[in-house]
């Protein structure tokens, strides 16, 4: 009697757990594997992993940038992962995320010059940011038509639209919106006026986590609202389920494909536009490199489910993050990072190895994105 | 400017292997690209005298500058001027101020910060720090608005006439070529140094035409087309242009862009064409190429470092902010033989004239915005 | 009989689905030169079976004997091997190969490991003519009408000299005159000593073409019976359990207004041929309105171009007083509009989400199940717990994934969508196809019910049988063109079926060849 | 291959070389000019064929494969790595360490597929995500070990930049070679040219023997291939690793025959390029092989512009700018996607799992 009672509630537990179970695991195989290569290699695994959680949760200061870092995480994460529920896999966070910086930029900079006068930060940050999600949205949004109205397949089309934005940004910042003062010699937009920035949390030196932070905990949950419980997010998943159902049952499919890559769009020009209003206070070229493909693995790691992914963007926050300090004490190159990240992301792909391992039972769905190259 | 000459200016014309530039070399090498090694001892004690590195975004065996600034760190703490040296590798540009943090909170004497991107960071640490001596690489400040306190008493920027380097290359290869086709392949343009190499190639071998009444054909091209990431470590790429300079009849490419000017560097040398290097001594880090290494443009950076290092230890520190380190060019090496006496003694006259300033490349501080 | 004219036996072979107990230690055995038929409704284990005799499936228990030496079947190889060929239920043809290269595929002819294809066409030539069965070898595949196919895959099993061929449910895609056509050539095969195994759902056939009848249901073998020891209510009791009524009661229809009216209908397919060629109809409430046709003479077009899902090259759609001509589906749906479609797992279904979403899969954001772009998850579930109820669909709960359903009631489930909402018009694309006799009863009386409350039905049917017992007025198509419209009362099976065979019944039955 | 899709191809590479002839006439010969520029397409189209060929093994067994750039970058490393072990390690001539890293190379990428295998294959990942795995792991590998090699404590070479053993020699097409200017075509590296046989064995295997036609059914209805006794997983299996050998021998190019050092991410995307070559010369090896050339030419347009940047007429100034240029095999790749120039018809079970 009793003892049925815990076995029940043990399971009850079990069912609440297991989603997170898997990557759980996935992510202890991984770090031990990166440990035994860190020890081949001669490196002292136990120091760098040391190094590397003080650096990311030591102190207060890391505390903040490791928030600083899994901001843009956060964003990305859920633009690939919104993508994913409709179907659609966007590799283009890259792109996306540089033309949000750059437009962001650009109305922060530019737009009290055009108007003849000074903006409330109240209109102007929105202004701003909005102008980031907008260019996102665009950019999300050409391979997703292209995907709807012509068969082009998604993935490549959104890989070269990273190489076109690349070329953009660069003329761009090389041209048009370069930083006029003669003494710049980079190749970078002028600074954004003090009314498009967005502040951080405590004004504290060395506490750089803003406000954009919690924007992106909001976010999350924006985004499982709209998957949800909206009639949208029912349209987005039914398309991503069976588009010929979808079709069936009246639904726009052509439009929701288009829609939910400029969605997606959206939220990595926002993740863009985040990093100039409220850190960088400027784009540069060079900036956001590789968070496009950091953006999959989180997507993969939260399993496509919001909230999992803000704890995957916080833990690739908090490698990124504390890999300076690891760094700096056993001098083990950062780029242990890259490969502990590729395992846990192999893992979790291909669970069945981590359930192997662990002798876990299968379970029955499975992401399933690929749709041919067709369309 | 104010230059202050280096032995490595002085003396790089002189032929065969004088050059300390071209003997310390292979000294350092070994050294050079080793990361510290045993413990760290306590900076923060007066008497334990750390210098901390932080690269630009990239690594410091980009067989670049990067790796050219720690390897003249190393070379200060081989020769006793430091007692503990370490370098950070930055990933991200938002992590600038972290990692110079980083080392300020250990309690490092002096700090070296690599590349122009890291000027604004700099500046600010070094205002927040001001008992810390900091070193920019690269970075050439002036007073602005951005920066009105500038000079500051504990931050000097490192820069140099790359311009003038590229100035003598050009020159030479103007001199040298039987076609008199050269070709140039570099990163991208955006970035100052590179332009400056790549136009003051161009105005060297102009300036030796007018002299000798040739045409010179120099056809540059930069790396523009790629991520900022990407320009300087695209091999590939700068092996296939060089090769289509190759087509066309140019007999001596100048590689001037990080690992892709090496690419370029490489595919010259395995085409029996010769080949021009950059930034260091490029016979020590390219040695497939040696036997067509006709020289290289150099800025060498670990001495002129070192140099401040030592200052700063002596509290002999530049006030004026800024610090020249010398332009000048390899020694021949292996294809000394190809270089008539003339030849040489015009480049040593050339390196002094740009030296004294008697001659002017002409070649503005950055490609004017478009 | 002796035992040595038992070509193969299978003994005591169990099988086991997740969740399913498929085969039941099944014992059946062929004998020499015979057409053994192979009974059962959905699920009953034929399939799983053959599947295991042909080595796609392992048995968990029992073992299979061939010639009286009992073999172990590892993979198709060694059935193949072994002399055994099948037809299977769904075909096994590359559509974007040539019929020779289906054929020869995984038996190639090669020179020095260069495929010689001339070798294997002329087999092929041989094979057909000395059997009846007209193939070409040079034909795509995807070109082919569905009977020809089912000849390719006929050959397919003699090019590797089977004397053992299964086939399963052969005959559901086929004209009468086809499946006349193929009992023909079944009677040649066994004249030469091949033995079949012939899996079907209809009794008729059963009782007209086998040797030895064995009905199977929930995985047992219900029990063997020889044609003339039994007659179609026996069988079809002995395949559910219980009594069915095999024919529909319905009162005489009264029609009244027209619902639907198709003028001039043309409309393309994927590969942009011109395959409804000028089609006119109407509908009236209160009647059904049945559309004969073997497969693939624009049915399916139609009900798609009809629907919404499929633009039309030419003509006018009225649907309830409306011009929907070239409309999307919703417009259409939301005019009053249900449909069944003909392939419920890909259009019919999300087979991912639950039986309760799929419940409102065509207005979940209509009220009361969303309000202002937000679902109204209670009153989706609420819904879903009432039309379980009322259609009797066999399931858990609401929240099972709809993939977790048996064929039948995944279908109970669209019906229950489809005809609880309130519409003038109800499209039904093979409502019934692989169902079984239970499920079949239960869906015909939903549609005459529906027919009775004043919908009008179009009906959409391979199924001559079915046709004809629901439908007021019969239209039968043929090419992309409805040869003639019947009264249901005035309509014989081989009237039609001469229709359905693209003869108008002035011509002569001469002309009656099957399509080349 | 239809005709129409040749004629756009070779009108579209016309275009591009007859532009910078008429810019640079003035400076080279014509002649000249082609030749140089044929000859960097080549060398640019080599990497993208030998990808486009291991996609097209894959995909025609039904693996989507897009893990392609990851399996060249790493098999760039291992090759390199490979060919100076034996070099400056165990002291062998250039030659023979060249040929072991090509060897390791090949049988790099031959590793990455069979991951790749293993995690589509057997356990059913979705493919596109199976190939982001594979890319994503050989850039943190390959990262890492370049570092902690040649680098730092624990390195093997104690920090030498070990002198690598040059590149593959070129080998000059006899008659051919000798023809003035033009012959320059026919000098090309073994790399490049086993790339062009690889197409033609490629095209046979694929459409004239018995390997071709059972791997094209496994691409096209696996179910039907497993009822005839074909071993649906064994096809997908080989046909995969066969494909990572081919992108195996693309990344030998990038450090054994164009140059003769390794870098991080140096194979800058083109594994993704290589792809959109493959769907544009719509599964066929011919056809992949001209897009690639597209793609060539288009690098060789860019290089020529900027090479005769002052010779470009003001009218064409736009020219002039190398990032508005640069985007032209970007934007091109977009068009062919949109089927305008002929639809393309992927294998109908491509990147579908097979389950019995
Ligand atoms: N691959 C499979 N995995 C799990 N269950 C299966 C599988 N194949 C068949 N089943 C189940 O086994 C049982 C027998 O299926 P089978 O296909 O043999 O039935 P059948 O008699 O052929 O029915 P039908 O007349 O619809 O073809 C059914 O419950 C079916 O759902
Ligand atoms: N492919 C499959 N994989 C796993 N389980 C299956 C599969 N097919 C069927 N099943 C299980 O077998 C059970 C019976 O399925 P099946 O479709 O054969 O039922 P059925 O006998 O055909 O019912 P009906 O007569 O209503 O079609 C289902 O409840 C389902 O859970
Ligand atoms: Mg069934
Ligand atoms: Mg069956």
């Amino acid at each position: 009697m009793q003892s049925t009672a815990d076995k029940g509630f043990i399971r009850r537990l079990g069912q609440l757990l297991n989603p997170l179970l898997v990557p759980f695991l996935a992510i202890v195989t991984a770090v031990i594997l990166g440990g035994i290569i860190i020890k081949v290699v001669g490196g002292d695994p136990i120091a760098a992993y040391k190094g590397l959680v003080q650096g990311a949760f030591g102190s207060p200061s890391a505390l903040s940038e490791t928030a600083v870092w899994s901001t843009p995480y956060i964003f990305a994460g859920l633009a690939v992962a919104l993508g994913f529920k409709g179907g659609l896999f966007n590799i283009g966070a890259e792109g996306q995320i540089a033309f949000g910086a750059v437009a962001a930029a650009l109305i922060g900079y530019a737009l009290p010059g055009w108007l003849h006068t000074s903006i409330p930060p109240y209109i102007h940050i929105p202004l701003a940011v909005g102008a980031g999600i907008l260019a996102g949205a665009i950019w999300g949004g050409i391979p997703g038509a292209l995907k709807a109205y012509t068969g082009g397949h998604e993935v490549i089309n959104t890989i070269m639209m990273n190489y076109i934005a690349l070329n953009i940004t660069s003329y761009l910042l090389n041209g048009p919106m370069r930083d006029p003062n003669p003494l710049n010699l980079s190749a970078r937009t002028p600074e954004i006026a003090v009314s498009a920035r967005i502040p951080p949390i405590f004004d504290i030196p060395g506490m750089r986590v803003h406000w954009g932070f919690v924007l992106a905990l909001l976010m999350a949950v924006v985004v499982w609202w709209l998957l949800w419980k909206t009639t949208l997010g029912f349209e987005i998943r039914t398309v991503g389920a069976n588009p010929d159902a979808a079709k069936y049952a009246g639904i726009n499919v052509k439009w929701i494909i288009t829609l939910t890559m400029a969605l997606s769009g959206a939220l990595a020009g926002l993740a863009g536009a985040i990093e100039v209003t409220a850190l960088n206070y400027r784009h540069e070229l060079g900036f956001s490199t590789g968070y496009g493909f950091d953006a999959i693995a989180i997507a993969l790691l939260g399993k496509n489910n919001p909230y999992g992914i803000i704890l995957a963007a916080i833990l690739f926050g908090a490698m990124r993050n504390g890999a300076t300090r690891m760094q700096f004490l056993t001098q083990i190159p950062i780029d242990i990072i890259s490969v502990i990240q590729a395992l846990i992301l192999l893992f979790v792909a291909a669970d069945a190895i981590i359930r192997f391992i662990y002798r876990i039972r299968a379970r029955e769905e499975r992401v399933v994105l690929t749709r041919g190259w067709g369309g | 400017g104010a230059t202050t000459p280096t032995p490595a200016a002085t003396q790089a014309p002189a032929p065969a292997t004088q050059a300390p530039a071209a003997t310390s070399a292979p000294a350092t090498q070994p050294a050079a690209t080793q990361a510290s090694s045993g413990t760290a001892p306590d900076c923060t004690q007066a008497n334990v005298f750390c210098v901390g590195d932080v690269t630009d975004v990239g690594h410091v065996d980009d067989k670049s500058f990067n790796q050219s600034t720690w390897e003249g760190v190393q070379k200060a703490k081989t020769d006793g001027v430091v007692d503990w040296a370490q370098y950070i590798e930055t990933s991200d540009s938002k992590d600038y101020a972290k990692n110079i943090d980083t080392f300020a909170q250990a309690g490092y004497k002096v700090i070296v910060t690599t590349g122009f991107n890291l000027t604004d960071p700099t500046y600010a640490a070094a205002k927040q720090y001001p008992n810390i001596m900091f070193i920019g690489v690269d970075q050439g400040l002036q007073k602005d608005a951005n920066h009105p306190d500038w000079p500051l008493p504990n931050l000097v920027g490192l820069v140099y006439h790359e311009d003038q380097s590229g100035f003598l290359v050009g020159a030479l290869a103007a001199m040298i070529s039987k076609s008199h086709k050269v070709g140039g392949v570099f990163g991208t343009d955006a970035v100052p140094a590179v332009w400056r190499y790549g136009e003051g190639y161009a105005a060297g071998a102009a300036y030796e035409d007018k002299k000798n009444g040739t045409t010179t054909t120099v056809t540059r091209v930069y790396h523009n087309d790629v991520g900022f990431d990407k320009t300087f470590t695209d091999p590939d790429w700068g092996a296939t242009t060089a090769q289509s300079m190759i087509d066309k009849g140019a007999d001596i490419i100048f590689g001037g862009g990080g690992i892709t000017g090496n690419g370029a560097v490489d595919k010259a040398a395995a085409d029996k064409v010769l080949a021009i290097g950059v930034d260091t001594d490029q016979y020590y880090t390219l040695p497939e190429a040696d036997p067509y290494l006709l020289t290289s443009a150099m800025k060498p950076i670990p001495g002129p470092l070192e140099d401040l290092i030592k200052l700063a230890k002596s509290n002999k520190f530049p006030t004026n902010g800024l610090y020249y380190g010398a332009s000048g060019y390899a020694p021949y090496h292996d294809t000394a033989n190809l270089v008539p006496a003339n030849v040489d003694a015009e480049m040593q006259a050339l390196l002094k004239g740009l030296t004294d300033g008697s001659i002017q490349t002409g070649v503005s501080a950055a490609k004017p915005a478009q | 009989m002796t035992a040595n004219d038992i070509v193969l036996e299978a003994n005591e072979i169990t099988k086991h689905f997740p969740g399913v107990l498929a085969n039941d230690h099944v014992s059946i055995d062929l004998r020499k030169g015979e057409i053994h038929a192979l009974l059962g409704e959905n699920g009953a284990g034929k399939t799983t079976l053959m599947n295991i005799l042909y080595g796609l499936y392992k048995p968990d228990s029992g073992q299979v004997v061939l010639n009286g030496k009992s073999i172990v079947i590892h993979s198709p190889k060694d059935s193949i091997e072994a002399g055994i060929g099948m037809v299977h239920q769904h075909f096994m043809l590359i559509p974007a190969f040539s019929v020779a290269e289906n054929i020869m595929l995984g038996d190639e002819t090669t020179h020095a490991g260069v495929l010689d294809i001339k070798a294997v066409s002329q087999r092929v030539r041989e094979l057909s003519h000395q059997y009846g069965l007209e193939v070409d070898p040079d034909a795509k595949v995807g070109q082919l009408s569905v009977g020809a196919q089912q000849r390719v895959e006929i050959v397919k099993t003699l090019y590797r000299n089977a004397n053992i061929i299964i086939l399963d449910e052969p005959t559901a895609v086929l004209t009468p005159q086809e499946t006349e056509d193929l009992f023909r050539i079944m009677r040649q095969l066994t004249a030469r000593g091949v033995s079949i195994i012939f899996i079907t759902h209809k009794l008729k056939e059963v009782l007209a073409v086998a040797d030895r009848i064995t009905v199977m249901r929930a995985g047992r073998v219900a029990g063997t019976v020889k044609p003339k020891e039994t007659n179609e209510p026996k069988l079809a009791s002995m395949m559910v359990g219980r009594e069915v009524i095999l024919t529909v009661q319905k009162q005489p229809a009264r029609p009244k207004d027209e619902v639907l009216r198709v003028e001039d209908l043309r409309v393309l397919d994927d590969r942009d041929l011109e395959v409804i060629r000028g089609v006119s109809f109407d509908v009236r409430s209160g009647e059904i309105f049945g559309i004969a046709g073997v497969q693939g003479n624009g049915q399916t077009q139609l009900a798609e171009a009809l629907t919404g899902l499929r633009p039309m090259k030419n003509g006018k759609v009225i649907m309830a007083g409306k011009d929907v001509s070239g409309k999307p589906p919703r417009p259409i749906i939301e005019t009053g509009l249900a449909h069944i479609p003909e392939d419920r797992q890909r259009h019919g279904l999300v087979l991912s989400y639950s039986v309760a979403d799929n419940m409102v899969l065509c207005n979940y954001y209509l009220e009361p199940f969303a309000r202002g772009g937000v679902l109204q998850q209670e009153k989706v579930d609420e819904n879903a717990r009432r039309l379980i109820r009322d259609f009797d669909v066999r399931t858990p709960s609401p929240y099972v994934p709809t993939s977790k359903l048996s064929g039948g009631n995944q279908q109970k489930v669209i019906v229950a969508r489809e005809l609880s909402r309130p519409v003038k018009l109800l499209i039904a694309s093979q409502p019934t196809r692989g169902l079984d006799v239970g499920s079949i009863e239960y869906i015909h009386k939903e549609i005459v019910a529906m027919r009775d409350r004043g919908v009008g039905v179009l009906l959409i049917s391979a199924e001559l049988d079915e046709i004809m017992a629901l439908s007021d007025r019969i239209a039968v198509m043929y090419q992309g063109q409805i040869m003639d419209v019947v009264k249901a009362n005035e309509a014989t099976k081989e009237s039609l079926g001469l229709l359905m065979a693209g003869i108008k019944s002035s011509e002569t039955a001469e002309a009656a060849a099957p399509r080349p | 291959m239809d005709w129409r899709r040749f004629a756009i191809i070779a009108l579209i590479i016309v275009v591009m070389f007859g532009t910078v002839v008429l810019i640079g006439t003035s400076q080279n010969s014509p002649l000249v000019i082609i030749t140089s520029m044929m000859a960097t397409t080549i060398a640019v189209a080599t990497p993208l064929t030998l990808g486009a060929l291991s996609g097209i093994y894959c995909e025609r067994a039904g693996v989507v494969n897009i893990g392609i750039e990851g399996m060249m970058l790493g098999a760039a490393f291992f090759g390199w790595l490979a060919a100076i072990y034996m070099n400056t390690i165990f002291h062998y001539p250039a030659m023979p360490s060249l040929i072991v890293g090509v060897i390791a190379a090949i049988i790099t990428g031959g590793l990455f597929a069979l991951l790749h295998a293993v995690l589509s294959i057997t356990f059913k990942v979705d493919q596109i995500i199976g190939g982001t795995v594979i890319n994503i792991l050989a850039a943190g590998i390959t990262g890492f070990l370049n570092r902690q090699l040649f680098f730092g404590a624990g390195s093997v070479f104690h920090g030498q930049i070990p002198n690598a053993p040059g590149v593959l020699p070129t080998i000059h097409i006899p008659l051919l070679a000798d023809i003035p200017t033009v012959g320059r075509i026919f000098e090309q590296q073994p790399i490049a040219i086993s790339a062009i046989l690889l197409v033609i064995i490629t095209h046979f295997v694929l459409f004239r023997t018995r390997w071709g036609l059972r791997t094209r059914a496994v691409g096209e209805h696996p179910r039907a291939a497993d009822t005839v006794g074909i071993n649906v997983i064994r096809m997908r299996y080989m046909n995969v690793i066969i494909g990572g050998f081919l992108a195996g021998l693309g990344g030998a190019y990038f450090t054994l025959e164009a140059i003769s050092s390794f870098e991080a991410n140096m194979t800058n995307g083109r594994g993704f390029i290589a792809l959109a070559a493959m769907i544009f010369g719509n599964w066929t090896p011919f056809g992949a092989w001209t897009a690639a050339l597209v793609f060539g030419a288009a690098q060789a347009l860019q290089i020529n512009l900027q090479f005769f940047r002052e010779l470009i007429p003001p009218q064409l100034a736009v020219l002039q700018n190398s990032y508005v240029v640069g985007l032209a095999p970007y934007l091109l790749t977009m068009l062919i996607l949109t089927g305008i120039i002929g639809k393309t018809i992927p294998p109908a079970a491509d990147g579908k799992v097979y389950e019995k």
